[in-house]
C-alpha cells in the first residue's frame, strides 16, 4: 500500500481549558473503514468535525491525499467538497424537502444539473427506503428516517472519503442490516471511511482497523479480530469486559 | 383516509383564559362608555372624529397617500434587499472579513443614531445644495434614498438576529457539504432566518408606511402632509383620522395574511402540538 | 454681539454688489422705462432685468395654509392668496405694482418652513409669512426692510389665571405657550420669564389644543393674529377665547417683519426700493388700517 | 491547559474581502472629498455642521435631551414588560385562549397602524379635554402613554419573532416535564427568544430613544425640540447635529456593549466553529 | 394483578392524510416494563408522545390509573407531571445549564426547593457518571452525555410512569451496561415504564412483555421469551430474522 489517504499527525484540541483531543496519530488507508471505538465523551465526534476542518484544531497537521490540509493557505471548502460527513445530530435543514436536503451541496458547488441531482437522489434514497418521503420535511420523519436522509445527504456528493458519526443508533435493527450492507458496497467499490460507532458487532463486521480512543488519546490500534480479542491495554480490556456485560459483543 | 376529531383533552387554564378576555372586554367597554358619556365629548368628537370632515378631507388625503403607496414600495424593496446584504456581510466569520464587517457596524450604528428627519434634511436640502455635477437634486430621491439609508440599518439589525437564531450545526452542517460561507448564509442560514423575524420585519413594513410621510418637510406633499394641510386649515384633527384609516387598510391585511401564510408554512414544516 | 455686526455688514454691502454685477449686459437690451429717472440703479429694477426665479413673473411664496388676517381674508378668499386680501396679500400686490408687474403676473406658491431656510437655489423670488428679521437668521437668507413692526399679545380662556394681568409679576406663575420660530416665543422667554419655560407648539392649531386640553394658560401671538384666533380658531375647537392684553413692551429683538430672500438673492435692493416708496406714500399705513386695525379697546401690560 | 494558538486553515475569499473593504474605503473617502471641496461646502457647512453654532446650542439640547432619557427610561421598561405579556398572550395555544389572543392581535394590529404622531395628539390633548374626573391632564403623562401603548405593539411583535423561532420540540419538552404553558413561555421559551431578537428589540430602543422626542407636539421642550426651537430661530440646522451627537453619545455605547455581551453569552452555550 | 396501571384502547393518529397509529390497543401493568419495538417509521414515537398528551389522538382512549386522561375536562399538565418522557431527539434547554435543566420541573411543578432539587440531581447526575457536567451547557456535551441529561431530567420528575424513546441508542456500551442498571433497579424500586427500542438484547433483558408494532398497528404482544423464540405472526418473523442477520440479537 502506499501513503495513507488521511494521515493525523499529533493533533490537539481544546475547548476553552478542557482538553478533548490529545496528540492523536491515526492513519487511514486508502479503501480502507476504520472504526473509531470509545466511551461518550472520549473525542470520537469531535475529532471527526476536526478532520473536516469544521472545528479548527490547536497543534498538529492533518494531512490528506499528502497534502496538510490545516495548512495556512488551503481553502477549507474545497477539502470539504472531497469528504462526506454524517453528525451525530443530523443536522438537517428543516426548511427545505428531503429530496432539496440532498441536491444542495451536488448542485450548488458541484454544479450538477437540477435533474440529473434529484435522479441520482432518488436512486439513493431508494436504496435506503425513503422514496416516498423524498417530498416530506425533516420534522416530519421519524428518528431512523431523519438519519437515513443524513447518511443519504453525504453520499450524495459523492466523496472520497465519508466521516460517519454514529450512523446506526438511531436505526432499528432491520435498517442496520441495510446500511451495512450499504458500508459493504461503499467499501467494495473502494470507499475509505472513517466511523465512530458505539456497535462492536457492526466495527468487528466492517473495519479493517480499529481504533480505540480514551478521554482524547488513542491507547491502540489493531485490526477487530485482534482489538477484540487480545487488547494489548489495561484499559480497553476494562472498556470490552462492559461491552460483554451489556450483551453487546 | 382517518376521520380528524378534535383534540379532545381540556388545555388547562381555560376557565382562567375566559375571565380574563372577559373582563378585558368589560374594562374596555367601561372606558368607552365613560368617553362617550363625558360631558366634553361632543367637543373631542368635533374636533378628532368629525364625519363631516373626514369626507372633506378624504380626496386630499387620499391623494397624497397614493404618492405615499408609491414612495413606499420602492423604499421597501430597495431596504429589504440592502439590508439583506449588510447582515449577510455582517454575519460573515474569520479575520479576513473583520474590515467589511468593521464597516457595516459602524454603518449600522451612525445610522441608527441619526434622527431621521435630520437625515432627510441633510440629503434633500444640504446634498442638492452643494450643486454637485451628475448628482440629482429631486427630493423625492433624496428623501427616499434617506429612508432606504435609515431603515436599512436597522432592518439590517432585523435580519442579523434571524441569521443569529438559527443553530450553530446548520452552518456547520452547511459548511460540510462544501457549501461556502456566503452560499451557506444564502441557502441555508438566510431562509431559516427570514422565517424566524417575519413578525419583526412586518413591523418595519408598517413603520416604514408611516414614515415615508417624514420626507414633508422636503416640501412634499404626501398624504400626511395633506393631513396636515387640512388641519391647519380647519383646526380639525380628523384628518390624521382619515390617514390612520386608510394605513390600517393596507397594514391590517398584510399583517393577516402574513401571518396566515407563515402559519400554514409552519404547519407544512413542522409536528403540532396540542 | 460681533455676531450681529458681521450680518449687519452682509446686509449693507449686498445693494453695491447688485449695481455693479447686474448693470452691464442687460441695459443695452432694454430701453430704459419712460418716466423715471435713469440712475443705473432705477435700470437694474425694471422688470425685464431683474433676476428673476422665472422670466417676467414675481414667485412669491408663502404657507400652507395662509392665515387672517395676514392673507386670504374672508369666507370665500380663505386661503387664497391670489385675492389680494389680507394685510401680506395686498402688500404683495401693491409692491408688484410699484415694481412694474401686472397682477397677472404675480404666482403665489406655497413652501413648508424648512424648505423656506434651505441652503441652495430657490424656484421663487420670495417668501412672505409674518417671518422676523434676526441677525442670526441674516446669515443664512436675506430679508427686505422690514413692512410690519408687530405688538405681541396674550391669548386665554375665559376663567384662566391670567386674566386681569397688567404687570409681567402677574404672568410669572402662569403657564404660557407659543408656535414655534415666532418672536413670541421669545418675547415669553425673554421678557416675561416667567416661572415655567415656555412651551412651544408647531403651529398655533396644536396651541389652541392645549389651552382647550387644560395644560396652557395663555398664548402668546402677535395682536393681528389675536383677533383672528379669538373670533375664528379658538371657537372652531369648541371653546371660546379671549385676547387678555396686548404689551406694552419692545421686545429684546426686533418684532419686525421682512420678507425673505435666498442668500445673495439680488432682488433685495429692488424690493427694498419699493417698499420704500410704499411706506413713504402711505400705502403701508392704509393696508395696515384696511387689514389690522381691530376695534375694540385691548388692555395692555407693562413692566 | 491547553496553548491555543489560533485557527490555521485560510478562510476562503480573504483576498475578496480585502478588496471589498479596500474600496468601499476608497469611494467613501471619494465621496467625503467631492463633497468638501465642491463650492457650496462652505454654505452647507455653515448650515449644518458650524461649529459656532454647535457650542450655542448644545447646552439648551443637552437639557432637553436629559428630559428625553428620564421619559425614555420610564418608557422602555413599561413597554418590554407589557410588549411582553402581549407576545406571550398571543404565543398560547388551544381555543380557550382564542378570545384573549383576539384581543391582542386587534390591539396590536389597530396600534400599529395608527401613526404615533396621531395618538400622542389624541391622548395628549383629546384626553385632558375630556377633563375626566381623576384622569391626569400631564401632557408628559399622556405622551409617555402613547409611546408605550404605540412601541408596545412593534415590540410585542419582535417577541414573538423570537418565541417563533424557538424550535417546537423545546414547547413540547417543556410541557413533558408537567410545566404549564405560561411557565413553559415563561422559563423555557422566552429566555431563548429574547436572546434571539436581542439585535432587534435594540433596534426599538434606539428608535424610542429618538421618537420620544416626538412628545414635543404636546409643546414638552424635550432634546430635538430644543433644536428645532434653535433652529427656527436660527435658521441653522447644526443644533440637530447636536441632538444626533447625543443620541450617538448613547446609542453606541449600547450596541457595543450588548453584542459583546450576547457574543460572550453564546459563547458560553454553544460550539463555536471556524 | 389488579387493573393495569395504563391502558390503550383503540387509540389512532394520522397527520394530515397519513394514518399513523391504527387502533392500537396495550396495556401496561403496574410494576411492569414493556417494550415497544417495530421498524423505524413504525409510530413508537409517536405513541410514547399520544401518552403523554403532547399528540392529541382522533379517536380511542388512554386510561390511566382508571382515568380516561384523554377525555375532555382532565387537566393535562396534572397527567403529565406524573410521567416522565425521554425524547430520542433529547431536546434539552439550551439557555440552561445541566443541573437547571434538571431541576426545572421539581422546582417549579412540584415546588422543591431549590437545594433539595439539586441535591436530588447530583445524585442522579453521579449515578450515569456526569457529576462534572452538571455546570456545563447542553450544547458543549457529547450526543451521549445529553442522552444521560435528558434521561435524568425525567427521572428528577419522580414519574409513576416512564416512557422511555430509545434512550440507549446514543450511548456507548459501557454506559449501556450502566443504563440498563438504572433501569433494573427503578424496576425493582416499582416503576411502571415504556419503553421504544431497537436493542433486542436489552428489550429481551429488561421487559415483561414486549409489543411489535408494524405500520401503526401492534401486530403481537407477548412476554419476550415467547415473542422473540416463538412469533406467531408472519411479518414478527421476519423482522427478527433481519436483526438477527444485523448480529443484534
Ligand atoms: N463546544 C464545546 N465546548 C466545550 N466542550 C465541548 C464542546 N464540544 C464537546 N465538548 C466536550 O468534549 C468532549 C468530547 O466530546 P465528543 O462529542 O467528541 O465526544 P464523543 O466521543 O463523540 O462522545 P459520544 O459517544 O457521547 O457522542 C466531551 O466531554 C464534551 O463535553
Ligand atoms: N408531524 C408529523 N407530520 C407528518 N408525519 C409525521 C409527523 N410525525 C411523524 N410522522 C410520520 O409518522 C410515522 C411514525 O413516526 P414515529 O416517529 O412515531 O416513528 P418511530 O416508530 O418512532 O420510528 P423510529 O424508530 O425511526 O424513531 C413516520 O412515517 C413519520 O414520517
Ligand atoms: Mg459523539
Ligand atoms: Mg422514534
Amino acid at each position: 500500500m502506499s501513503s495513507p489517504k488521511l494521515e493525523i499527525k499529533d493533533v490537539s484540541k481544546a475547548f476553552d481549558e478542557k482538553v478533548v483531543l490529545e496528540n492523536v496519530d491515526l492513519e487511514v488507508n486508502l479503501h480502507d473503514v476504520v472504526c473509531l471505538i470509545g466511551s461518550s465523551g472520549s473525542g470520537k465526534s469531535t475529532l471527526l468535525k476536526c478532520i473536516n476542518l469544521l472545528v479548527p484544531i490547536d497543534g498538529g497537521d492533518i494531512v490528506l491525499d499528502g497534502q496538510a490540509i490545516t495548512d495556512a493557505g488551503v481553502n477549507p471548502n474545497q477539502v470539504r467538497q472531497r469528504m462526506g460527513i454524517v453528525f451525530q445530530a443530523f443536522n438537517l435543514f428543516p426548511h427545505m424537502k428531503v429530496i432539496d436536503n440532498i441536491t444542495l451541496g451536488p448542485r450548488k458547488v458541484h454544479g450538477v444539473g437540477q435533474e440529473e441531482a434529484e435522479e441520482t437522489a432518488r436512486t439513493l434514497l431508494g436504496q435506503f427506503g425513503l422514496l416516498d418521503k423524498a417530498d416530506e420535511y425533516p420534522d416530519r420523519l421519524s428518528g431512523g428516517q431523519q438519519q437515513r436522509v443524513a447518511i443519504v445527504r453525504a453520499l450524495a456528493h459523492e466523496p472520497e472519503l465519508m466521516l460517519l458519526d454514529e450512523v446506526t443508533s438511531a436505526l432499528d435493527p432491520e435498517l442496520i442490516a441495510e446500511v451495512l450492507n450499504v458500508i459493504r458496497d461503499l467499501k467494495a467499490s473502494g470507499m475509505t471511511m472513517l466511523i465512530a460507532t458505539h456497535e462492536m458487532g457492526f466495527a468487528r463486521d466492517v473495519a479493517d482497523q480499529v481504533c480505540f480512543l480514551d478521554a482524547g488519546r488513542i491507547l491502540e490500534q489493531a485490526p477487530p479480530d485482534q482489538l477484540f480479542s487480545e487488547p494489548e491495554q489495561q484499559r480497553t480490556r476494562q472498556f470490552l469486559q462492559r461491552i460483554v456485560e451489556a450483551g453487546r459483543l | 383516509m382517518w376521520p380528524r376529531l378534535p383534540p379532545r383533552a381540556r388545555e388547562e387554564g381555560s376557565r382562567a383564559a375566559l375571565i380574563a378576555a372577559g373582563s378585558t372586554i368589560i374594562v374596555v367597554g367601561l372606558i368607552l362608555w365613560i368617553i362617550l358619556t363625558s360631558e366634553a365629548w361632543p367637543a373631542v368628537q368635533k374636533q378628532f372624529f368629525s364625519w363631516f370632515h373626514f369626507k372633506e378631507s378624504f380626496p386630499d388625503v387620499l391623494r397624497g397617500f397614493w404618492l405615499d403607496v408609491k414612495m413606499f414600495i420602492v423604499a421597501e424593496i430597495l431596504i429589504l434587499s440592502f439590508a439583506l446584504v449588510l447582515a449577510m456581510i455582517r454575519s460573515l466569520r474569520g479575520p479576513a472579513f473583520f474590515p467589511l464587517r468593521a464597516i457595516v457596524v459602524t454603518y449600522i450604528d451612525i445610522i441608527r443614531g441619526i434622527p431621521m428627519l435630520l437625515l432627510i434634511l441633510l440629503l434633500g436640502f444640504g446634498v442638492p445644495a452643494l450643486q454637485l455635477q451628475g448628482v440629482p437634486t429631486s427630493r423625492l430621491f433624496w428623501g427616499v434614498a434617506a429612508l432606504v439609508i435609515s431603515y436599512s440599518a436597522y432592518t439590517a439589525e432585523v435580519y442579523r438576529a434571524g441569521i443569529e437564531s438559527v443553530h450553530e450545526s446548520q452552518r456547520m452542517s452547511a459548511r460540510s457539504i462544501g457549501l461556502t460561507q456566503v452560499q451557506a448564509l444564502r441557502f441555508v442560514i438566510v431562509p431559516q432566518a427570514i422565517r424566524n423575524v417575519i413578525p419583526a420585519l412586518l413591523n418595519g413594513f408598517v413603520s416604514l408606511q408611516k414614515d415615508v410621510a417624514l420626507v414633508f418637510v422636503l416640501g412634499v406633499r404626501e398624504g400626511l402632509r395633506e393631513a396636515d394641510i387640512y388641519n391647519a386649515r380647519t383646526f380639525n384633527y380628523t384628518s390624521y383620522v382619515v390617514a390612520a384609516v386608510l394605513f390600517l387598510l393596507i397594514s391590517v391585511p398584510v399583517a393577516r395574511f402574513t401571518d396566515w401564510y407563515t402559519e400554514r408554512d409552519r404547519r407544512r414544516r413542522q409536528a403540532m402540538s396540542t | 454681539g460681533g455676531d450681529d455686526e458681521d450680518s449687519a455688514a452682509d446686509t449693507t454691502a449686498a445693494p453695491e454688489e447688485t449695481t455693479t454685477t447686474a448693470a452691464p449686459e442687460e441695459t443695452t437690451t432694454t430701453a430704459a422705462p419712460e418716466e423715471t429717472t435713469t440712475t443705473e440703479a432705477v435700470q437694474a429694477c425694471a422688470v425685464e432685468n431683474l433676476p428673476l426665479a422665472s422670466a417676467g413673473t414675481l414667485t412669491v411664496a408663502t404657507g400652507e395654509p395662509v392665515f387672517p388676517p395676514w392673507m386670504g381674508v374672508g369666507d370665500d378668499f380663505f386661503d387664497v392668496p391670489e385675492s389680494g386680501t389680507g394685510y401680506e396679500g395686498a402688500l404683495v400686490y401693491a409692491l408688484a405694482a410699484e415694481m412694474g408687474f401686472s397682477d397677472d403676473q404675480v404666482v403665489f406658491v406655497r413652501t413648508g418652513f424648512d424648505e423656506a431656510i434651505a441652503p441652495g437655489p430657490k424656484d421663487w423670488d420670495f417668501n412672505i409669512q409674518q417671518y422676523s428679521i434676526t441677525a442670526t437668521r441674516a446669515e443664512v437668507v436675506d430679508f427686505s426692510d422690514p413692512y410690519y413692526t408687530t405688538k405681541q399679545s396674550l391669548v386665554a380662556l375665559p376663567g384662566s389665571p391670567v386674566i386681569g394681568a397688567t404687570t409681567l409679576a402677574d404672568l410669572a406663575d402662569t403657564r404660557l405657550g407659543a408656535a414655534i420660530g415666532t418672536t413670541s416665543f421669545d418675547f415669553i422667554e425673554e421678557v416675561i420669564q416667567p416661572n415655567e419655560p415656555a412651551s412651544v407648539y408647531d403651529d398655533n392649531v396644536d396651541a389652541i389644543a392645549a389651552l382647550v386640553a387644560g395644560q396652557l394658560d395663555g398664548i402668546l401671538v402677535d395682536l393681528p393674529t389675536a383677533y383672528f384666533m379669538t373670533a375664528v380658531q379658538i371657537p372652531e375647537q369648541g371653546a371660546e377665547g379671549v385676547i387678555v392684553a396686548q404689551f406694552a413692551i419692545e421686545a429684546a429683538g426686533a418684532d419686525d417683519y421682512g420678507m425673505l430672500f435666498a442668500k445673495g438673492n439680488e432682488l433685495v435692493p429692488c424690493v427694498n426700493e419699493a417698499l420704500g416708496v410704499l411706506a413713504g406714500g402711505g400705502t403701508l399705513q392704509a393696508l395696515e388700517d384696511e387689514w389690522l386695525a381691530q376695534g375694540g379697546d385691548v388692555a395692555t401690560i407693562t413692566e
